[in-house]
């Protein structure tokens, strides 16, 4: 398996993706553990826009909660519905 | 319960007017609440073209599912709809749509405002304007 | 701004519709609040057949008028509209909507509480049920 | 003139009559000069129910408000409209 990861609106923009995909075996061998830690992982050192909202699996989250393999992991800008 | 996410225009008064006669509850409701948010063609004091209303499919239906159950437990409500557009919308289109149905007004009121606040505050989804200066995310929902 | 007593019945949801597009403010609006009163087919405990609804002509339109003035004073709303249905009504018909147009929501939602409030404790209507048991003003406003 | 005197619902129904008229006469030789009196003098005597509307030309008034010649008085029960 593997984990999943997406990006919405002005951040995906400024990634210039929508998605990510992180492997198990970073998570096997302990290098990520939270979603912090795709974040590091995947940009490459940027650090995480402060207003920067978390998902797990379509559910918020704070950015040190633990991620499993499998998971969904989503990031994104506030948001500016309604 | 009824949560639409709308990728083509809707009419939010026949929308609420359908729902309420598919709900078979008639007599059991007094009051109903309605909050319908239109585009409007200025924004901060600039004129806006149109928008792009992105948001994130699985996540939105789930939360606006949440605070729907949420509405329900607290407060005596009959049913209740939630449609919002996404897509790309011009001025004057509606954009979303929330109604709650009540023995009484208080309790349709009040859950009405509690479901449009919070799918303003935490709803994922995602405006971006087309402006004359060119196209821009929104940043601060008013 | 519109009042109306409506001696036959009414649609809200289109008559909220027909006034919008004949106010003349497209673009302007990004919030509109509504609240449609329903008579139910029960009332504390018993069961209503219909009811008779009187009001008290020349006075009530000129009440209505007032708080609708009074409310485009206190919140910076664009339009509203106010119907009130008299004369013999039936369980699931619309007695009264109250529509309030205005660039956000909150004010939109303020004005349309006002309005209700307003209207349901101080217009000169008074409601009588047809109960199993023979007809009865109504006592007490919920 | 004189002044027209209207009554509802079930005020109107006890009453057995949705309109009276008191002479301006009245006025003139001081036997009326308040809603009060109005009423004092249609209903013969019977007090006012407690939670009884007055209003005078379409605007509520109290009880002691003054009449003059012309005048619309009404009287009515506790509303509830909407």
């Amino acid at each position: 398996m593997a984990i999943q990861v997406k990006y919405f609106a002005s951040l995906k923009e400024r990634l210039g993706r929508d998605a990510d995909e992180v492997s198990a075996e970073a998570i096997s061998n302990g290098k990520i553990s939270t979603v912090e830690d795709i974040w590091n992982m995947v940009v490459n050192g940027e650090s995480m826009p402060v207003n920067t909202l978390c998902a797990i699996n379509l559910e918020y989250v704070k950015p040190d909660a633990a991620v499993k393999d499998g998971d969904e992991v989503a990031f994104f800008p506030p948001v500016t519905g309604g | 319960m009824k949560i639409l996410i709308s990728k083509t225009f809707f009419d939010p008064w026949q929308a609420v007017e359908a729902y309420q006669e598919s709900m078979g509850k008639s007599g059991q409701y007094g009051g109903t609440a309605v909050f319908v948010g239109t585009m409007r063609d200025f924004n901060e004091g600039e004129d806006v073209k149109d928008m792009e209303l992105e948001h994130y499919p699985g996540m939105t239906e789930k939360y606006l599912e949440e605070i729907s159950r949420q509405a329900e437990d607290k407060w005596p409500i009959l049913d209740s709809l939630i449609i919002h557009r996404v897509g790309k919308i011009l001025p004057d289109e509606p954009i979303v749509v929330v109604a709650v149905w009540s023995a009484h007004r208080a309790a349709a009121f009040d859950a009405c405002q509690f479901l449009i606040d919070e799918l303003k505050s935490k709803a994922p989804f995602w405006k971006k304007e087309t402006l004359e200066s060119g196209s821009k995310w929104v940043e601060h929902n008013t």
